[in-house]
């Protein structure tokens, strides 16, 4: 039966409902605490005081993007090892052998990534 | 339990149809392409608990396919990025090269 | 039906109508970061759905892989292309036939599903994260070996597509 | 044990509240605290005016929070500029479901408590890139870019570091894990997989050494430049529920938690959660700050390559264990 899976959905709703009215509700409560003086330059975004000297909306480099593509991939692994992870210590050498193979994949491709320079920052 | 999620699954998946057949931006088709995969997964889930539930079959195949699901994001958004850099757009309507 | 079940298929709906008006919104607003943003919100309801259906572990790599990895990544395409900016897009091109063509889809999916005899709730198992491990070491070895294979092929493939865009 | 439905609803509700209302106390402790350690590290004596010896310094500071100008720049976008924080703080606080604080203070056993708290802590990414893009403001922009590169980097190598304490404990269950600790803590068995835990930690919750979206004099503030009063408090009260909750983690998953003589779990549970906030904040101000790059280089060409080698290290040390 699923009463397990079914109580622990409850208690993260409640959970996260709490978490997150809490704050809601205190940024509501002291608006009326809060002082409203609306200026045309407080409004003005930040530049060390100076005019802002270009819109941050351009095009961006794309060395966070490659270190995006490749923590998707191993996120993916991290996850599949953490799924075998808790049955490893009954599984015998076999077992072990196995998730070596997996282990030895994704140090394949950390090694490829790194040959193929995406993991330096420039 | 079940009618609820293959009825959930269907209605899911048509918007992703919808989104696709609709949408021109690539980051967006890849939007409605992850919505009718999770349609498919939640299927994939369901079904595991219908059928032989200790053997896990549909949940070893909803697992791989929030795994391929990872593969096609990072290799998609990678070809919208490189269309980008090459045509200064990520609308899939202006990648007309074969018009000459 | 008991109470626990009652509860269980409200709150099966609950999520259900959160996934399915944010898969709504996603694809029906103007703006692509509210697009993602609402893609967000449906992949979390759909985690909700993982959980309620005794895949608890699915769940948490739902949020882990698709919340946390996907939509991420997303943004960040989003963000390094500032798509959308200099190039306002039309959010929607042929409606009327994306919207036929999905109505049909998804009625035949639907009557293809609700014509099929169906068991109403099966037992699944106490223990998924235990059962999902032996079955990926033992009769599911081919797709958990396969998948690390894939996971290789596809950074060799991004890495081939952003490497060659450089020079 | 078990607790009718409606019932574990209301405990949900109660223990959100509960914990929201400890993680505000904290903060404004472990903010005091941290002025007090910095000051004896460099030779100061720190806030003195705000009570005796400054203790109400935080309590003032967090009223005048609460009261300060909403202020948000005119371009900004208002939905994700008002999203944002609430992404940052809500994910933090939600990672402590899992954390056992004792026999009767268990908020949750889930069967994934483990992964449940490396995976909430990763929507927190989202909500830096939207302060970040909706402020409308360079320095936002970058500082949330670079914050979220750090975060996402450094996930990798401190999940595959608590694989090998899931391994050796047979469970994901934060309580399993605490009862097989029961004779030997692993820190002793592990002492490698503790020491990586402990500084990708410290990087993913950007703390100095690793703390690049604070970098004042390049970034200003990162990606809360342009928040003021409550709306910049939840960015700080994340940062300080998430160096608590990685402390607490820590203590469960290395140092044996609860486990402890005499004393009852909650006490043994703060004074090891305690000793590691302390060497957390002795760090801070012992070292200098790393550049952007030297932070990625290490976490993808150094710590991610012996994560994988402590794996098989791990392997090893569970089979020896074994027989």
């Amino acid at each position: 039966m699923s009463g397990a899976y079914l109580s622990d959905v409850l208690f993260l709703l409640g959970f996260a409902l709490a978490v997150v009215t809490i704050p809601l509700v205190t940024l509501a409560a002291f608006g009326w605490l809060r002082p409203r003086y609306p200026e045309v330059l407080k409004a003005e975004a930040y530049e060390s005081g100076m005019p802002q000297a270009s819109i941050p909306r351009r095009p961006f480099h794309m060395a966070y993007y490659n270190f995006a593509l490749v923590f998707i991939v191993f996120e993916v692994e991290t996850l599949l090892l953490f799924a075998v992870a808790p049955i490893l210590r009954d599984a015998g050498w076999l077992g072990l052998a196995e998730v070596g193979a997996f282990v030895a994949l994704v140090a394949l491709s950390l090694f490829y990534a790194w040959r193929k320079g995406a993991l330096v920052w420039r | 339990m079940t009618t609820a999620a293959v009825t959930l699954s269907s209605v899911l998946f048509a918007i992703g149809v919808f989104g696709v057949l609709t949408r021109r931006n690539a980051i967006s088709l890849l939007v409605s392409v992850e919505i009718m995969m999770n349609a498919a997964i939640i299927n994939l889930v369901a079904f595991s608990r219908l059928y032989e539930p200790e053997a896990m079959t549909g949940q070893v195949f909803a697992l791989f396919g929030i795994g391929i699901a990872a593969c096609e994001a990072a290799i998609g958004l990678a070809l919208v990025l490189a269309v980008y850099r090459r045509f200064g757009s990520t609308d899939v309507d202006t990648i007309d090269l074969l018009k000459g | 039906m008991t109470e626990s079940q009652n509860i269980e298929q409200l709150l099966f709906v609950a999520f259900g109508i959160v996934a399915a008006g944010g898969a709504l919104f996603a694809v029906a607003t103007r703006s692509l970061l509210r697009s993602i943003i609402a893609l967000g919100a449906f992949l979390t309801a759909v985690a909700g759905e993982f959980y309620l259906l005794a895949a608890d572990f699915l769940a948490v790599v739902q949020i882990f892989v698709y919340v946390g990895g996907i939509v991420v990544l997303m943004l960040f395409a989003l963000m390094l292309s500032a798509s959308g900016v200099r190039h306002p897009m039309a959010a929607i091109d042929r409606p009327a036939l994306g919207a036929a063509l999905s109505y049909v889809i998804g009625a035949g999916v639907l009557w293809g599903s609700l014509t099929t005899d169906l068991p109403s709730v099966g037992a699944g198992t106490d223990d998924a994260v235990d059962a999902l491990g032996r079955a990926l070491l033992g009769s599911q070895l081919w797709s958990f070996e396969l998948i690390g294979v894939i996971l290789l092929a596809s950074v060799i493939t991004a890495l081939v597509i952003v490497r060659r865009e450089r020079r | 044990m078990e607790m009718s439905l409606p019932l574990t609803f209301a405990a949900g509700l109660l223990w959100g509240a509960a914990a929201f209302t400890i993680v505000g106390a904290l903060t404004a402790g472990l903010v005091l605290a941290e002025r007090k350690v910095s000051a004896r590290i460099q030779g100061r004596v720190g806030p003195m005016h705000t009570g005796p010896h400054g203790a109400l310094q935080t309590i003032a500071d967090m009223i005048k929070l609460v009261m300060k100008e909403d202020v948000r720049p005119a371009r900004a976008d208002a939905t994700a500029f008002r999203l944002g924080p609430l992404l940052v703080a809500v994910p933090a606080i939600l990672s402590l479901a899992v954390i056992p604080f004792g026999a009767p203070l268990v908020m949750r056993d889930l069967n994934v408590g483990v992964l449940y708290f490396l995976a909430i802590p990763g929507v927190t990414v989202i909500g830096l890139l939207l302060a970040g893009w909706a402020s409308y403001d360079n320095y936002s922009f970058l500082g949330g870019l670079r914050s979220s590169a750090q975060f996402i980097s450094y996930e990798i190598p401190r999940s595959l570091t608590v694989v090998t304490v899931v391994m050796l404990a047979g469970s994901l269950s934060t309580v399993d894990v605490l009862d097989a600790q029961a004779t030997v803590p692993y820190a002793v068995l592990l002492p490698f997989s503790f020491f990586l835990y402990c500084v990708t930690s410290l990087a993913e919750i950007n703390r100095l050494p690793f703390d690049m979206p604070e970098a004042e004099s390049e970034l200003v503030a990162g990606y809360h430049t342009e928040y003021s009063g409550f709306r910049w408090a939840l960015f700080f009260l994340a940062e300080y529920a998430g160096f608590f909750a990685a402390a607490a983690f820590g203590a469960v998953l290395f140092l044996g938690g609860g486990n402890g003589p005499l004393l009852p779990p909650i006490v043994w549970l703060a004074v090891k959660t305690a000793a590691l906030l302390f060497i957390g904040m002795w760090i801070r101000f012992t070292l200098p700050r790393f550049r952007a790059d030297q932070l990625m280089r290490l976490a993808w060409k150094v710590f991610l390559p012996a994560s994988l080698a402590n794996l098989v290290l791990a392997a090893l040390i569970m089979r020896a264990l074994g027989s």
